[in-house]
Protein backbone atom coordinates (compact mmCIF):
# COMPACT_ATOMS: atom_id res chain seq x y z
CA UNK A 1 0.00 0.00 0.00
CA UNK A 2 2.85 2.32 0.84
CA UNK A 3 4.09 1.45 -2.62
CA UNK A 4 0.88 2.51 -4.28
CA UNK A 5 0.91 5.72 -2.33
CA UNK A 6 4.50 6.47 -3.20
CA UNK A 7 3.92 5.64 -6.85
CA UNK A 8 1.06 8.07 -7.09
CA UNK A 9 2.85 10.71 -5.10
CA UNK A 10 6.22 10.60 -6.81
CA UNK A 11 5.11 9.77 -10.27
CA UNK A 12 1.49 10.47 -10.93
CA UNK A 13 0.95 13.55 -8.95
CA UNK A 14 3.76 15.82 -9.89
CA UNK A 15 2.25 15.34 -13.32
CA UNK A 16 -1.14 16.47 -12.09
CA UNK A 17 -0.11 19.97 -11.18
CA UNK A 18 1.78 20.29 -14.43
CA UNK A 19 -0.96 18.81 -16.59
CA UNK A 20 -3.63 21.19 -15.36
CA UNK A 21 -1.86 24.05 -17.12
CA UNK A 22 -0.81 21.87 -20.04
CA UNK A 23 -4.38 20.70 -20.50
CA UNK A 24 -5.57 24.27 -20.45
CA UNK A 25 -3.16 25.31 -23.19
CA UNK A 26 -4.06 22.23 -25.28
CA UNK A 27 -7.73 23.14 -24.91
CA UNK A 28 -7.03 26.74 -25.96
CA UNK A 29 -5.07 25.64 -29.02
CA UNK A 30 -7.70 23.15 -30.07
CA UNK A 31 -10.40 25.76 -29.56
CA UNK A 32 -8.59 28.32 -31.73
CA UNK A 33 -8.01 25.94 -34.62
CA UNK A 34 -11.57 24.65 -34.38
CA UNK A 35 -12.97 28.17 -34.56
CA UNK A 36 -10.79 28.88 -37.61
CA UNK A 37 -11.99 25.76 -39.41
CA UNK A 38 -15.61 25.58 -38.35
CA UNK A 39 -16.42 29.21 -37.70
CA UNK A 40 -17.92 28.42 -34.31
CA UNK A 41 -16.90 27.41 -30.79
CA UNK A 42 -16.36 23.72 -30.09
CA UNK A 43 -18.51 22.15 -27.39
CA UNK A 44 -16.92 20.63 -24.30
CA UNK A 45 -17.77 17.20 -25.68
CA UNK A 46 -16.07 17.94 -28.98
CA UNK A 47 -13.01 19.12 -27.08
CA UNK A 48 -13.18 15.95 -25.02
CA UNK A 49 -13.35 13.73 -28.12
CA UNK A 50 -10.43 15.44 -29.82
CA UNK A 51 -8.10 15.88 -26.83
CA UNK A 52 -8.94 12.71 -24.92
CA UNK A 53 -9.50 14.77 -21.74
CA UNK A 54 -12.67 14.05 -19.78
CA UNK A 55 -15.28 16.83 -19.54
CA UNK A 56 -14.46 17.12 -15.82
CA UNK A 57 -10.78 17.60 -16.59
CA UNK A 58 -11.64 20.28 -19.12
CA UNK A 59 -13.79 22.20 -16.63
CA UNK A 60 -11.12 21.76 -13.99
CA UNK A 61 -8.28 22.92 -16.24
CA UNK A 62 -10.15 25.99 -17.41
CA UNK A 63 -11.02 26.86 -13.81
CA UNK A 64 -7.40 26.50 -12.75
CA UNK A 65 -6.06 28.98 -15.29
CA UNK A 66 -8.97 31.38 -15.15
CA UNK A 67 -8.05 35.00 -14.80
CA UNK A 68 -10.30 36.92 -12.45
CA UNK A 69 -13.34 37.71 -14.60
CA UNK A 70 -12.83 41.46 -14.63
CA UNK A 71 -16.23 42.28 -16.11
CA UNK A 72 -18.07 40.58 -13.28
CA UNK A 73 -15.60 40.74 -10.43
CA UNK A 74 -17.20 43.77 -8.73
CA UNK A 75 -20.31 41.72 -8.01
CA UNK A 76 -18.46 38.71 -6.64
CA UNK A 77 -17.69 39.07 -2.99
CA UNK B 1 -31.40 15.41 -28.65
CA UNK B 2 -29.74 13.44 -25.83
CA UNK B 3 -31.84 10.72 -24.26
CA UNK B 4 -29.89 10.98 -21.02
CA UNK B 5 -31.77 11.85 -17.85
CA UNK B 6 -29.70 12.69 -14.83
CA UNK B 7 -30.17 14.63 -11.63
CA UNK B 8 -28.14 15.91 -8.69
CA UNK B 9 -29.32 17.78 -5.64
CA UNK B 10 -26.85 19.62 -3.43
CA UNK B 11 -27.63 21.00 0.01
CA UNK B 12 -24.97 23.29 1.40
CA UNK B 13 -24.31 25.82 4.15
CA UNK B 14 -24.85 29.50 3.37
CA UNK B 15 -21.11 30.20 3.46
CA UNK B 16 -19.30 32.22 0.82
CA UNK B 17 -16.84 29.31 0.42
CA UNK B 18 -19.67 27.43 -1.23
CA UNK B 19 -20.12 29.91 -4.08
CA UNK B 20 -17.08 28.48 -5.87
CA UNK B 21 -18.13 24.96 -4.94
CA UNK B 22 -21.60 25.45 -6.43
CA UNK B 23 -20.15 27.03 -9.56
CA UNK B 24 -17.81 24.11 -10.28
CA UNK B 25 -20.45 21.53 -9.38
CA UNK B 26 -22.86 23.14 -11.86
CA UNK B 27 -20.21 23.42 -14.58
CA UNK B 28 -19.19 19.78 -14.18
CA UNK B 29 -22.77 18.56 -14.19
CA UNK B 30 -23.58 20.75 -17.22
CA UNK B 31 -20.65 19.29 -19.17
CA UNK B 32 -22.74 16.18 -19.81
CA UNK B 33 -24.67 18.21 -22.34
CA UNK B 34 -23.24 19.56 -25.57
CA UNK B 35 -22.36 23.04 -24.24
CA UNK B 36 -19.48 25.22 -25.43
CA UNK B 37 -16.98 26.55 -22.89
CA UNK B 38 -18.57 29.99 -23.30
CA UNK B 39 -21.99 28.58 -22.41
CA UNK B 40 -20.50 26.76 -19.41
CA UNK B 41 -19.05 30.09 -18.33
CA UNK B 42 -22.52 31.67 -18.51
CA UNK B 43 -23.95 28.87 -16.37
CA UNK B 44 -21.18 29.44 -13.83
CA UNK B 45 -21.95 33.14 -13.59
CA UNK B 46 -25.70 32.49 -13.25
CA UNK B 47 -25.19 29.95 -10.47
CA UNK B 48 -22.65 32.16 -8.67
CA UNK B 49 -25.06 35.08 -8.74
CA UNK B 50 -28.02 33.02 -7.54
CA UNK B 51 -26.05 31.41 -4.70
CA UNK B 52 -24.49 34.77 -3.69
CA UNK B 53 -27.98 36.23 -3.48
CA UNK B 54 -29.08 33.44 -1.12
CA UNK B 55 -26.12 34.16 1.15
CA UNK B 56 -26.11 37.97 1.04
CA UNK B 57 -29.81 38.75 0.77
CA UNK B 58 -31.69 35.58 1.74
CA UNK B 59 -29.63 34.84 4.86
CA UNK B 60 -28.14 38.34 5.36
CA UNK B 61 -24.68 36.72 5.61
CA UNK B 62 -25.61 34.30 8.39
CA UNK B 63 -23.63 31.09 7.73
CA UNK B 64 -26.16 28.69 9.28
CA UNK B 65 -28.72 28.70 6.48
CA UNK B 66 -29.19 25.96 3.89
CA UNK B 67 -28.98 26.50 0.15
CA UNK B 68 -30.29 23.89 -2.27
CA UNK B 69 -28.86 23.55 -5.78
CA UNK B 70 -31.04 21.19 -7.77
CA UNK B 71 -29.92 20.19 -11.27
CA UNK B 72 -31.62 18.04 -13.86
CA UNK B 73 -30.71 17.06 -17.39
CA UNK B 74 -33.67 16.00 -19.45
CA UNK B 75 -34.53 16.19 -23.16
CA UNK B 76 -31.19 17.84 -23.85
CA UNK B 77 -31.94 20.73 -21.46
CA UNK B 78 -30.25 21.70 -18.23
CA UNK B 79 -32.63 22.79 -15.46
CA UNK B 80 -31.15 24.44 -12.39
CA UNK B 81 -32.96 25.52 -9.24
CA UNK B 82 -31.28 27.56 -6.50
CA UNK B 83 -33.33 27.81 -3.31
CA UNK B 84 -32.99 29.39 0.11
CA UNK B 85 -35.25 29.51 3.15
CA UNK B 86 -34.41 33.06 4.11
CA UNK B 87 -36.09 36.49 4.07
CA UNK B 88 -37.73 36.19 0.64
CA UNK B 89 -38.41 38.97 -1.89
CA UNK B 90 -41.25 41.47 -1.42
CA UNK B 91 -41.50 42.69 -5.01
CA UNK B 92 -40.05 40.27 -7.55
CA UNK B 93 -40.68 42.55 -10.52
CA UNK B 94 -38.74 45.38 -8.87
CA UNK B 95 -35.88 43.01 -7.92
CA UNK B 96 -35.53 42.01 -11.57
CA UNK B 97 -34.93 45.60 -12.71
CA UNK B 98 -31.35 46.46 -13.74
CA UNK B 99 -29.51 48.21 -10.92
CA UNK B 100 -32.25 47.53 -8.36
CA UNK B 101 -30.61 46.50 -5.11
CA UNK B 102 -31.53 46.55 -1.44
CA UNK B 103 -27.91 46.73 -0.28
CA UNK B 104 -26.00 49.95 -0.67
CA UNK B 105 -22.72 48.84 -2.21
CA UNK B 106 -24.14 46.34 -4.67
CA UNK B 107 -24.70 46.71 -8.39
CA UNK B 108 -28.11 45.11 -8.70
CA UNK B 109 -27.12 43.19 -11.82
CA UNK B 110 -27.14 39.57 -10.60
CA UNK B 111 -30.71 38.75 -11.63
CA UNK B 112 -30.22 40.67 -14.88
CA UNK B 113 -27.19 38.52 -15.72
CA UNK B 114 -29.05 35.32 -14.88
CA UNK B 115 -31.93 36.41 -17.08
CA UNK B 116 -29.69 37.27 -20.00
CA UNK B 117 -27.44 34.18 -19.76
CA UNK B 118 -30.11 31.52 -19.36
CA UNK B 119 -32.83 30.58 -21.87
CA UNK B 120 -35.55 30.61 -19.22
CA UNK B 121 -35.73 32.07 -15.73
CA UNK B 122 -38.42 32.24 -13.09
CA UNK B 123 -38.44 33.45 -9.46
CA UNK B 124 -40.80 32.12 -6.82
CA UNK B 125 -40.56 33.82 -3.43
CA UNK B 126 -42.55 34.29 -0.25
CA UNK B 127 -41.42 36.95 2.24
CA UNK B 128 -40.30 35.27 5.44
CA UNK B 129 -40.16 31.83 3.79
CA UNK B 130 -37.54 31.95 1.09
CA UNK B 131 -36.72 32.23 -2.58
CA UNK B 132 -36.44 29.81 -5.49
CA UNK B 133 -34.75 30.77 -8.74
CA UNK B 134 -35.47 28.32 -11.55
CA UNK B 135 -33.50 28.49 -14.77
CA UNK B 136 -33.11 26.51 -17.97
CA UNK B 137 -30.15 26.46 -20.34
CA UNK B 138 -30.23 24.75 -23.74
CA UNK B 139 -27.04 24.10 -25.71
CA UNK B 140 -27.07 26.50 -28.67
CA UNK B 141 -25.71 23.84 -30.99
CA UNK B 142 -28.75 21.67 -30.41
CA UNK B 143 -31.29 24.34 -31.36
CA UNK C 1 -6.78 24.04 13.38
CA UNK C 2 -9.29 25.91 11.20
CA UNK C 3 -12.42 27.06 13.02
CA UNK C 4 -14.46 26.81 9.84
CA UNK C 5 -17.41 24.41 9.79
CA UNK C 6 -19.00 23.75 6.45
CA UNK C 7 -21.12 21.01 4.97
CA UNK C 8 -22.51 19.91 1.63
CA UNK C 9 -24.75 16.98 0.83
CA UNK C 10 -25.19 15.75 -2.72
CA UNK C 11 -27.83 13.32 -3.86
CA UNK C 12 -27.33 12.00 -7.37
CA UNK C 13 -28.47 9.31 -9.76
CA UNK C 14 -26.47 6.07 -9.95
CA UNK C 15 -25.16 6.93 -13.41
CA UNK C 16 -21.52 6.58 -14.38
CA UNK C 17 -21.57 10.22 -15.59
CA UNK C 18 -21.77 11.17 -11.91
CA UNK C 19 -18.46 9.57 -10.95
CA UNK C 20 -16.54 12.49 -12.46
CA UNK C 21 -19.08 14.92 -11.05
CA UNK C 22 -18.67 13.54 -7.52
CA UNK C 23 -14.87 13.53 -7.83
CA UNK C 24 -14.71 17.20 -8.83
CA UNK C 25 -17.32 18.20 -6.27
CA UNK C 26 -15.29 16.51 -3.51
CA UNK C 27 -12.03 18.05 -4.71
CA UNK C 28 -13.54 21.53 -4.86
CA UNK C 29 -15.10 21.18 -1.42
CA UNK C 30 -11.86 19.77 0.03
CA UNK C 31 -9.89 22.70 -1.36
CA UNK C 32 -11.18 24.81 1.55
CA UNK C 33 -8.74 22.99 3.79
CA UNK C 34 -4.98 23.20 3.56
CA UNK C 35 -4.49 20.08 1.39
CA UNK C 36 -1.65 19.61 -1.07
CA UNK C 37 -2.51 18.77 -4.69
CA UNK C 38 -1.32 15.22 -4.00
CA UNK C 39 -3.74 14.91 -1.10
CA UNK C 40 -6.59 16.31 -3.21
CA UNK C 41 -5.74 13.68 -5.81
CA UNK C 42 -6.01 10.97 -3.16
CA UNK C 43 -9.43 12.28 -2.10
CA UNK C 44 -10.53 12.20 -5.74
CA UNK C 45 -9.44 8.58 -6.12
CA UNK C 46 -11.16 7.57 -2.86
CA UNK C 47 -14.44 9.25 -3.84
CA UNK C 48 -14.32 7.82 -7.39
CA UNK C 49 -13.81 4.33 -6.02
CA UNK C 50 -16.58 4.65 -3.44
CA UNK C 51 -19.09 6.08 -5.94
CA UNK C 52 -18.14 3.47 -8.60
CA UNK C 53 -18.79 0.75 -6.04
CA UNK C 54 -22.29 2.13 -5.37
CA UNK C 55 -23.06 2.06 -9.10
CA UNK C 56 -21.42 -1.24 -10.05
CA UNK C 57 -21.99 -3.33 -6.91
CA UNK C 58 -24.69 -1.55 -4.89
CA UNK C 59 -27.05 -0.93 -7.81
CA UNK C 60 -25.62 -3.52 -10.24
CA UNK C 61 -25.44 -0.81 -12.91
CA UNK C 62 -29.10 0.19 -12.68
CA UNK C 63 -29.21 3.98 -13.27
CA UNK C 64 -32.30 4.65 -11.11
CA UNK C 65 -30.65 4.37 -7.68
CA UNK C 66 -29.68 7.30 -5.47
CA UNK C 67 -26.15 7.91 -4.20
CA UNK C 68 -25.51 10.34 -1.34
CA UNK C 69 -22.19 12.14 -1.00
CA UNK C 70 -22.08 13.88 2.35
CA UNK C 71 -19.12 16.15 3.13
CA UNK C 72 -18.27 18.06 6.28
CA UNK C 73 -15.36 20.24 7.25
CA UNK C 74 -14.94 20.53 10.99
CA UNK C 75 -11.92 21.03 13.26
CA UNK C 76 -9.64 21.12 10.22
CA UNK C 77 -10.76 17.65 9.10
CA UNK C 78 -12.63 16.58 6.00
CA UNK C 79 -15.30 13.94 6.59
CA UNK C 80 -16.83 12.24 3.57
CA UNK C 81 -19.66 9.73 3.50
CA UNK C 82 -20.70 7.85 0.37
CA UNK C 83 -23.96 5.96 0.70
CA UNK C 84 -26.16 3.79 -1.47
CA UNK C 85 -29.42 1.96 -0.83
CA UNK C 86 -28.56 -1.09 -2.90
CA UNK C 87 -27.65 -4.73 -2.30
CA UNK C 88 -25.30 -4.21 0.66
CA UNK C 89 -22.20 -6.23 1.60
CA UNK C 90 -22.43 -9.69 3.20
CA UNK C 91 -18.93 -9.87 4.63
CA UNK C 92 -17.28 -6.48 5.10
CA UNK C 93 -13.99 -7.91 6.32
CA UNK C 94 -13.66 -10.07 3.20
CA UNK C 95 -14.57 -7.14 0.94
CA UNK C 96 -11.73 -5.10 2.45
CA UNK C 97 -9.08 -7.70 1.48
CA UNK C 98 -6.76 -6.75 -1.41
CA UNK C 99 -7.95 -8.30 -4.67
CA UNK C 100 -11.25 -9.52 -3.20
CA UNK C 101 -13.98 -8.85 -5.74
CA UNK C 102 -17.41 -10.24 -6.53
CA UNK C 103 -17.26 -9.25 -10.20
CA UNK C 104 -15.01 -11.17 -12.56
CA UNK C 105 -13.17 -8.46 -14.45
CA UNK C 106 -12.50 -6.20 -11.50
CA UNK C 107 -9.31 -5.73 -9.52
CA UNK C 108 -10.70 -5.64 -6.00
CA UNK C 109 -8.49 -2.71 -5.04
CA UNK C 110 -11.06 0.08 -4.61
CA UNK C 111 -11.56 -0.31 -0.86
CA UNK C 112 -7.82 -0.91 -0.42
CA UNK C 113 -7.09 2.42 -2.12
CA UNK C 114 -9.65 4.23 0.00
CA UNK C 115 -8.18 2.73 3.14
CA UNK C 116 -4.63 3.69 2.22
CA UNK C 117 -5.44 7.21 0.97
CA UNK C 118 -7.66 8.34 3.84
CA UNK C 119 -6.70 8.76 7.50
CA UNK C 120 -9.80 6.94 8.71
CA UNK C 121 -12.26 4.63 7.00
CA UNK C 122 -15.29 2.70 8.14
CA UNK C 123 -17.93 0.65 6.29
CA UNK C 124 -21.46 0.17 7.54
CA UNK C 125 -23.61 -2.14 5.45
CA UNK C 126 -26.77 -4.21 5.70
CA UNK C 127 -27.49 -6.77 2.97
CA UNK C 128 -30.59 -5.71 1.05
CA UNK C 129 -30.52 -2.20 2.55
CA UNK C 130 -27.35 -0.56 1.39
CA UNK C 131 -23.82 0.54 2.19
CA UNK C 132 -22.23 3.57 3.81
CA UNK C 133 -18.51 4.27 3.49
CA UNK C 134 -17.30 6.89 5.96
CA UNK C 135 -13.86 8.41 5.58
CA UNK C 136 -11.78 11.16 7.14
CA UNK C 137 -8.86 13.01 5.59
CA UNK C 138 -6.64 15.39 7.55
CA UNK C 139 -4.23 17.77 5.81
CA UNK C 140 -0.74 16.41 6.44
CA UNK C 141 0.59 19.91 6.91
CA UNK C 142 -1.65 20.44 9.91
CA UNK C 143 -0.63 17.27 11.73
N1 LIG D 1 -32.29 34.95 -2.59
C1 LIG D 1 -32.76 36.21 -2.32
N2 LIG D 1 -33.35 36.46 -1.13
C2 LIG D 1 -33.80 37.69 -0.85
N3 LIG D 1 -33.72 38.75 -1.70
C3 LIG D 1 -33.14 38.56 -2.89
C4 LIG D 1 -32.62 37.28 -3.27
N4 LIG D 1 -32.10 37.39 -4.51
C5 LIG D 1 -32.28 38.67 -4.89
N5 LIG D 1 -32.90 39.38 -3.92
C6 LIG D 1 -33.29 40.83 -3.98
O1 LIG D 1 -33.18 41.25 -5.33
C7 LIG D 1 -32.28 42.36 -5.41
C8 LIG D 1 -31.54 42.31 -6.73
O2 LIG D 1 -30.67 41.19 -6.80
P1 LIG D 1 -29.44 41.24 -7.79
O3 LIG D 1 -29.97 41.55 -9.16
O4 LIG D 1 -28.67 39.98 -7.67
O5 LIG D 1 -28.60 42.48 -7.30
P2 LIG D 1 -27.66 42.64 -6.01
O6 LIG D 1 -27.39 41.26 -5.45
O7 LIG D 1 -26.42 43.32 -6.51
O8 LIG D 1 -28.45 43.48 -5.03
C9 LIG D 1 -31.38 42.22 -4.20
O9 LIG D 1 -30.80 43.47 -3.82
C10 LIG D 1 -32.38 41.71 -3.16
O10 LIG D 1 -33.16 42.74 -2.63
N1 LIG E 1 -21.35 -0.11 -2.33
C1 LIG E 1 -21.22 -1.45 -2.38
N2 LIG E 1 -22.31 -2.24 -2.43
C2 LIG E 1 -22.19 -3.59 -2.48
N3 LIG E 1 -21.02 -4.23 -2.49
C3 LIG E 1 -19.89 -3.50 -2.44
C4 LIG E 1 -19.92 -2.09 -2.38
N4 LIG E 1 -18.65 -1.63 -2.33
C5 LIG E 1 -17.86 -2.72 -2.34
N5 LIG E 1 -18.59 -3.86 -2.41
C6 LIG E 1 -18.08 -5.24 -2.42
O1 LIG E 1 -16.72 -5.22 -2.05
C7 LIG E 1 -15.92 -5.79 -3.08
C8 LIG E 1 -14.56 -5.11 -3.14
O2 LIG E 1 -14.69 -3.76 -3.57
P1 LIG E 1 -13.46 -3.04 -4.22
O3 LIG E 1 -12.31 -3.17 -3.28
O4 LIG E 1 -13.85 -1.67 -4.62
O5 LIG E 1 -13.12 -3.94 -5.51
P2 LIG E 1 -13.89 -4.07 -6.90
O6 LIG E 1 -14.84 -2.91 -7.02
O7 LIG E 1 -12.80 -4.01 -7.92
O8 LIG E 1 -14.63 -5.38 -6.87
C9 LIG E 1 -16.75 -5.67 -4.35
O9 LIG E 1 -16.39 -6.62 -5.34
C10 LIG E 1 -18.16 -5.88 -3.80
O10 LIG E 1 -18.42 -7.24 -3.61
MG1 LIG F 1 -26.91 39.63 -6.51
MG1 LIG G 1 -14.45 -0.98 -6.54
Amino acid sequence: IGEIRRFIRDDGLVKVSRTLKESASRIRKFKESFIKEEGREPTVQEISQKTGLTPEDIINAMEAVQEPTSLFSPIFE
Amino acid sequence: MEMIKNRARIEMSSMSENIGFARIAAATFAAQLNFTLAEIEEIKVAVSEAVSNCIIHGYENRPDGTIVLNMTIEDGKLKIEVEDFGVGIEDIEAAMQPSFTTSEERMGLGLVFINSFMNEMEIISTPGEGTLVRMVKIPEKSE
